[in-house]
């Protein structure tokens, strides 16, 4: 419990984000193009950060999902900036030993001559330390 | 007019064809790229988080470059486009980043986002002129109908990028009619193709890039441009594509009547 | 009163409390029974702006061992722009005062808000500490008017 | 040298317990000056007053000083027992030993050397003080009203029927605001025409009300009970002593390619119009940027075919010149330009509207004659979707920060409309909050929805997607069921934020009336005098001052125009007599005091001064005393100390300060 | 100077000034003083050379109450003064016809004595007439001659610029004679430590007379009675007792005058003490340049004076204590 607000606070500081200023529009969520495929909607971040359930954000599936296509911190009405929240959970599970989601063993099966050297490169810096 | 440019690893390789016919397309003008010496890549996605110092150095170093020289910034991947400008807003707003990255880098005299960093399209727009661009065109794509595809990376997050209105933005647009086509706005083409993505969520990215071409052609679209070679790519896996893709610096090069047939 | 040189030192403290916010934040740290040393006395003007560089260097000429002026935050004054002025004044004043080598802790401004009663008591605390600390004022005293 | 009484009070055992009272007594007989000193358990009560009295009329007093509570208290009673006991009220100084004395010192010595150090501070003031005699100013017993919509109607009918001439300035060629664009009213559901015309009718009637619509007040100089405003009347074109009202020129009007204001823009009208049937004056305007005969000097058609002779060409702005002792706010406001809300395709798709489109689209006399259709086909919709809060409590730059008030009330109203005449039309609602505080106003919600079949869902859109096939797909959230839908939809209204009309700037800039960040005009206090203005004799009316819907616009406006009232039925006015003075022999007349009064209320005259037998022409300040407020400013930005403030004068100060530091 | 007086002749003679406000020889050569000259004849006594140091901009408050136009000529620094008198409607720029006059730095005798030079009996090459790089001083003990500027006053080697602010016509050459740095001395003090500065300006201060020379001749302090001669204040006609009645007086004259004084060192330059006066103004021009932006009184009539204007975000006062060294 503990650790989970020391986490909180983490993820404020790597964000840069005062969750308090949501109002709960859920227009982030509106907006988002991964909606579907997120265990955790981006709206529901927010919350969760505010609440200190970090624990269950770091296992969320939506970590891998959020394209960090800005969509949610454009509409934001509060300028709350979801995605960054986003993003700072994801760096907190990468940062830790084995959160890596991406190992170079299973790239050689996820490529195809056409890929674009950015790709890798993009993929690496998210999915990895 | 000469700027320094920064290709990016991508349009040494993979998209040669957006680097290629940008240059040329740029002599004839009237400005000249000088490539950035010994650029290292941008990493290819903006790191969010406010203690990543590392990452953003590399960026600074060009940056630092084109300040040496006295030069703009002139980017054409918009991956790289939104990483720099970005790193280049923090160097000169963001105190904690400024700080530690100098301390990193012991330059000579510090970098403090002096630099002014553009994307090719705004050079285009700001610099040169739609109307200029126009008189120069040599082989008008009349009666083409075009759709617009920007993409996230451009457009947001608005208040650093600048660069156009980031719900309903007009630069492509401009840049179609200037070529002497015409464009078709729909709805899609500021929403993301999927990106990194789609390395691991295949389905993911197609089902976005589906949304955006099925509405695309919807509205009545041949061919859609891009300036993002990843988007190219995302956009070029769709099941039922039909449409063609191509980088906006191609059919510039071809209305400047500078492709080979 | 004579002059006691047994006696300990008991700072002579003037505040300038503004009429609309200050001075009501005074009344309201009495009312809420929050204590200050009896060394401060107060001295209610309509404004911060009232006061005059001129009372300032009197009250130290005549003795003081500090000066403090309170008005309203800025942005709340009840003549709108009064404590705008006394900010540019003030921060005049007091650089000058440090320039010719008195020590700045012995002139303060604060912003104390009718509603900041604890405010009021808490920087009356400090600001004698302050003085406490400093001593008596022998820079800007004018010995003829002891007696 | 004053002869002071000095009366200390014990407050019962408030002071008394702290403060030597005996002491403080004993102390003040020492003062020079000083006559007489006395305590007693309660200066303030009657039998204390008395005591003051007494001692004023036996010792002959000519200042008093009561050691008690704050000033803030109890200085209006003492000074009111001076008065009564013939003694200037301003020669009345407190010593405040309770407050700041014995209820924050526990040690009785610390306390009493204290309080003694406090009332010599008041003795040396007071024997500085001189009479002060409130001044007096005129009251012109007339009022103006800035803006003809519900909220000016409403103030200015007030403020005639209570026997004052009002004039009433709107910019538009008619009165009746915002609301006359208005089709139906919540919670009530009555037509908005119905209930405004006749407002609007008896204000014209009102012997007392004089409109000038089509003008601007131009320049604001005066203050309270006294100001005179320059108002221009913008050249009509039409003379309204002529026009007869037949509507015949706007007819043949060949130009009638003017996007029309009064329908936003939702059709056109003719270049000489009147903004709607019910206009007040029913007397047309040539809007000369887009009239043919003042574009290329050919046409002139509305001058032929006008049989009163009532087009004149050549007509000029006017300008009146009027005096008033009240001025009424009333600008009301706009909808906010949309064009940073692109991800809702506002300027995308015509299906696409805000909420007061669709007002003029319900109206029968609006662009569709009242027909509910697809400005983009023409087509009758059968999916509606409402959007809320589209721009309102946004923290970011593109709108607005506080609250718009009465879009959840309006849309509930909207949709209720909607059903209830094309049963068949699905209305759904995205609402981040639906907030009815108002009377009966929770229950017309709850109808739309419990009686209406109005889909309320609680989520904002993220975006307004056109489709190919002129359909609408609504992106947004469902929060309640943490899902994301898509709805498509015929035509999608937007509740635009609501902002103060642009022009209230520079209207409060003229009156010196403050303004908040948002252009909304700021209250004397938010709580206590809501209608007022800090500037005196300036009163708010309306959405000029914040949010608000028309039952409270209305309330708003009779509580200002009984304010207005009260301050028109007095003679003269008194004045704080604490106000600066400048010593005429001593000012430069370098302007300085002038550059930071807030009020105005100093300026220069060149007067011829004998100063010590050296008689010459002078340029002098001159301080006007019912505006000057008394904060003193001007005294310390005054070099040669010919500013000084009375009542706080800086013998009076100094004079405290020799005290204290004794 | 000669061309000065024929155009002075000029105007007086076709009527466009009825008086010249000039500077006429004094009791010692190197000692002119301010004057008015109504005629030809009178104007035989004109001076205008290096030693004409004082700012007659003063005078012309008396002269905007004369009869018909008053002919004054300003040096580039006056001119600030003008203007700022002009501002604060103490004077009449229509009756005044303003010539700018050249400047090539003005002298000071007592610059020149510190050179190390006794029993001074003239000195030569302040005629204005070459490029006042020398001056020839004639002492009891035989001819000495020292570099022009190592006579100057210190207001001259931080000059503002020698562009006139205002003026009708310009007569005379001028010669850039910045070499210091304006607050230098006032950034010296505020390294001081707090003792440091007390024992300085109590050194100072306690040389003061109250002689009011320093009033008397301020173009800022024009006021018709002085707050130190007023009842108001009960500040009058005080004896010196100790050096705080100095400081006040001097503090007092400052803050007066902060955000009006032109820093024409006008005050330095008389008083008979040699009291460093400007360094108080000079603090208060120092500290609004470097907290409520660059403002410089006298360049702009239309520019609000920092003291009578504010912004929201003004620093507030507590920053003294955060930028003091001691």
């Amino acid at each position: 419990m503990k650790s989970e607000k020391k986490q909180a606070e983490k993820i404020k500081e790597i964000s840069g984000v005062n969750p308090l200023k949501c109002m709960k529009c859920g227009k982030c969520s509106a907006t988002c193009p991964s909606f579907a495929e997120m265990d955790i909607k981006p709206h529901q971040f927010v919350s969760y950060v505010q609440n200190e359930e970090i624990e269950e954000l770091t296992k969320s599936v939506s970590l891998w999902k959020c394209l960090s296509c800005f969509a949610c911190v454009e509409r934001c009405p509060r300028d709350v900036k979801p995605g960054k929240i986003i993003d700072a959970v994801r760096q907190l599970v990468e940062r830790e030993k084995d959160g890596d989601y991406l190992s170079p063993n299973e790239i050689p099966e996820l490529l195809d001559p056409e890929i674009p050297q950015q790709l890798l490169v993009s993929a690496f810096r998210r999915y990895r330390r | 007019m000469k700027y320094s440019y920064y290709p990016g690893c991508t349009l040494k390789n993979k998209a040669q064809a957006l680097d290629m016919y940008a240059r040329a397309s740029a002599s004839v003008l009237g400005f000249e790229l000088e490539e950035v010496s010994e650029w290292q890549c941008c990493g290819g996605v903006y790191p969010l988080g406010s203690d990543e110092i590392a990452t953003k150095l590399s960026s600074v170093r060009v940056l630092n470059e084109a300040k040496k020289k006295d030069q703009a910034l002139v980017t054409l991947c918009s991956a790289c486009h939104h990483v720099i400008k970005r790193v280049n807003d923090d160097m000169k707003n963001v105190p904690d980043i400024y700080q530690k990255a100098n301390r990193y880098l012991q330059l000579e005299e510090d970098y403090r986002g002096e630099t002014n960093v553009y994307h090719f399209l705004e050079v285009l727009r700001d610099q040169i002129g739609f109307d200029k661009l126009k008189e120069k065109v040599v082989k008008p794509l009349t009666g083409k109908k075009i759709g617009a595809y920007y993409g996230c990376l451009l457009l947001r997050p608005s208040s650093i990028l600048a660069f156009d209105n980031p719900e309903n933005p007009k630069i492509l647009e401009d840049f179609i009619r200037a070529i002497g086509a015409e464009p078709v706005i729909y709805p899609y083409r500021n929403e993301c193709c999927g990106g990194y993505i789609s390395l691991k969520e295949k389905d993911m990215s197609k089902n976005m890039c589906e949304k955006i071409t099925q509405s695309a052609e919807g509205f009545g679209a041949d061919m859609l441009i891009t300036a993002c070679p990843l988007c190219m790519y995302n956009l070029n896996k769709t099941e039922s594509k039909k449409i063609p893709v191509y980088y906006f610096t191609e059919l510039l090069a071809e209305a400047l009547g500078l492709k080979e047939d | 009163m004579s002059i006691n040189n047994n006696s300990e030192f008991k700072p002579k403290i003037v505040a300038f409390c503004c009429n609309w916010c200050s001075y009501a934040g005074a009344d309201l740290a009495g009312s809420s029974r929050l204590t200050y040393p009896a060394d401060v006395k107060i001295i209610r003007v309509p404004c911060s702006c009232r006061v005059n560089p001129m009372f300032i260097l009197r009250a130290f000429e005549k003795g003081a061992d500090g000066v403090i002026l309170c008005g309203c935050h800025p942005g709340d004054c009840h003549y709108t722009s009064g404590n705008f002025y006394a900010r540019r004044r003030m921060t005049l004043l007091f650089s000058m005062l440090d320039y010719i080598g008195v020590e700045n802790g012995r002139t303060r401004v604060e912003w104390v808000s009718a509603a900041e009663g604890v405010k009021f008591s808490a920087t009356m605390n400090s600001f004698v500490e302050k003085i406490y600390s400093l001593g008596k004022n022998v820079r800007l005293e004018d010995l003829r008017c002891k007696n | 040298m004053q002869r002071i009484g000095v009366f200390v009070c014990h407050c019962g055992s408030n002071i008394a317990a702290t403060v030597d009272v005996k002491k403080v007594v004993e102390m003040a007989m020492c003062e020079p000056g000083v006559v007489h000193a006395e305590d007693y358990p309660y200066m303030c009560s009657e039998a204390g007053q008395a005591k003051i009295q007494a001692a004023i009329k036996e010792k002959n007093l000519g200042g008093v000083v009561v050691c008690s509570c704050s000033p803030r208290m109890h200085e209006n009673t003492f000074r009111k027992a001076a008065e009564k006991a013939g003694l200037n009220p301003y020669m009345v100084e407190i010593a405040n030993i309770r407050e700041h004395c014995s209820w924050i010192h526990k040690n009785m010595e610390e306390a009493t050397e204290k309080a003694v150090i406090l009332m010599k501070a008041a003795v040396a003031k007071v024997n500085l003080n001189t009479p002060l005699q409130a001044g007096e100013s005129r009251v012109t017993k007339r009022a103006l009203v800035i803006g003809g919509g519900i909220a000016g109607i409403q103030t200015a009918l007030d403020i005639a029927e209570a026997g004052y001439p009002v004039d009433i300035v709107e910019k538009t060629p008619s009165i009746g605001g915002r609301m006359s664009q208005l089709d139906k009213t919540f919670p009530t559901l009555d037509c908005s025409a119905c209930i405004l015309t006749p407002k609007m009718v008896e204000a014209n009637a009102h012997p007392n009300i004089n409109i000038y619509t089509y003008s601007e007040v131009e320049k604001v100089s005066g203050f309270v009970g006294d100001f005179t405003v320059d108002i221009r009347k913008k050249a009509r074109s039409v003379d309204m002593s002529k026009c007869t009202g037949c509507g015949v020129c706007q007819e043949k009007c060949p130009n009638k390619k003017t996007p029309n204001e009064f329908n936003r823009g939702l059709n056109n009208r003719s270049a000489i119009y009147t903004p709607f049937a019910q206009a007040i004056p029913n007397v047309p305007v040539i809007d000369r940027e887009h009239c043919t005969k003042f574009l290329t000097g050919k046409c002139g058609i509305c001058a032929k075919v006008c049989q009163a002779g009532a087009v004149d060409y050549e007509q000029q702005d006017e300008i009146i010149t009027e005096k008033y002792g009240a001025i009424v706010v009333a600008t009301g406001f706009n909808m906010i330009n949309l064009d940073k809300y692109d991800e809702y395709a506002y300027s995308q798709s015509k299906d696409v509207i805000t909420s007061l489109e669709l007002e003029r689209i319900m109206n029968a006399a609006g662009p569709t004659k009242g027909h509910l259709e697809r400005l983009s086909d023409g087509k009758a919709p059968k999916e509606m979707v409402f959007i809320q809060c589209v721009g309102s409590r946004c923290a970011d730059k593109r709108g607005k920060s506080y609250c718009s008030k009465i879009c959840c009330m309006y849309t509930a109203k909207h949709a209720m409309l909607i059903r209830d005449k094309y049963p068949d039309v699905n209305v759904t609602v995205f609402y981040i909050d639906v907030r009815t505080p108002g009377k009966n106003f929770d229950e017309f919600y709850r109808r739309a929805v419990e009686e209406y079949g109005v889909n309320y869902i609680k989520g904002q859109v993220g975006k307004v997607i056109p489709q190919p096939d002129g359909k609408l797909l609504v992106q947004g959230s469902d929060l309640l069921s943490n899902k994301q839908i898509l709805k498509e939809a015929d035509m999608v209204v937007l509740a635009a934020a609501i902002e103060p009309e642009p022009g209230v700037r520079n209207i409060a800039t003229m009156l010196t009336a403050s303004i908040d960040t948002n252009d909304f005009l700021t209250e004397a206090h938010a709580k206590l005098r809501p209608v007022e203005s800090p500037t005196a004799g300036i009163f708010l009316s309306g959405v000029c001052q914040g949010p608000k819907d028309i039952p409270e616009t209305v309330s708003q406006a009779g509580a200002a125009a009984v304010k207005a009232i009260g301050l028109l039925a007095k003679d003269k006015l008194t004045t704080n007599p604490c106000t600066a003075k400048a010593d005429e022999l001593m000012c430069n007349g370098c302007s300085q005091c002038a550059n930071v009064c807030p009020y105005g209320a100093i300026s220069y005259e060149t007067k011829l001064i004998n100063d010590h037998g050296v008689r010459e022409d002078r340029r002098v300040a001159v301080v006007n005393s019912a505006l000057c407020q008394g904060c003193g400013a001007c005294t310390v930005t005054c070099p040669s100390g010919a500013m000084d403030l009375q009542g706080f004068s800086n013998r009076q100060i100094l004079a405290e300060v020799d005290a204290i530091c004794r | 100077m000669q061309e000065l007086i024929t155009r002075a002749k000029e105007l007086l003679a076709d009527g466009t000034v009825a008086r010249v406000l000039g500077w006429k020889a004094g009791d010692l050569e190197y000692n002119p003083q301010p004057a008015f000259f109504t005629n030809e004849k009178e104007l035989e006594e004109f001076v205008y050379n290096g030693f004409c140091g004082a700012n007659l901009s003063k005078y012309m408050i008396e002269a905007s109450k004369l009869e018909g136009k008053t002919l004054i000529c300003l040096k580039p620094c006056d001119s600030y003064s003008f203007q700022q008198l002009m501002k604060e409607h103490r004077i009449d720029r229509e009756k005044a016809y303003i010539i700018g006059v050249g400047c090539k730095g003005k002298l000071d005798i007592d610059r020149i004595k510190a050179n190390g030079l006794k029993g001074v009996t003239g000195v030569t090459g302040a005629e204005l007439t070459d490029d006042c790089e020398e001056l020839c001083v004639t002492t009891l003990y035989g001819d000495k001659k020292i570099p022009y500027a190592d006579g100057m006053l210190e207001r001259c080697s931080v000059c503002k610029g020698k562009e006139h602010m205002i003026c009708d016509e310009q007569i005379g050459e001028s010669k850039d004679t910045k070499t210091g740095e304006r607050f230098a001395k006032v950034a010296a003090v505020e390294e001081m430590s707090s003792a440091e500065k007390f024992a300085f300006f109590q050194k100072e201060l306690s040389k003061c007379i109250r002689c009011n020379a320093c009033r008397n001749v301020c173009p800022a302090c024009s006021c018709r009675k002085c707050v130190f001669d007023s009842t108001k204040f009960d500040s009058a006609q005080k004896a010196n007792v100790d050096s705080f009645e100095e400081k006040m007086f001097h503090i007092i004259r400052a803050f007066h005058v902060a955000g009006r004084c032109t820093d024409c060192g006008e005050c330095s330059r008389v008083c008979p003490q040699g009291i460093p006066l400007h360094l108080f103004n000079r603090k208060f021009i120092k500290d609004i340049n470097e907290l409520y932006g660059e403002y410089q009184a006298g360049a702009d009539i239309e520019a609000k004076a920092p003291l009578t204007s504010y912004v929201f975000e003004d620093v507030e006062p507590s920053v003294v204590a955060e930028r003091s060294k001691s």
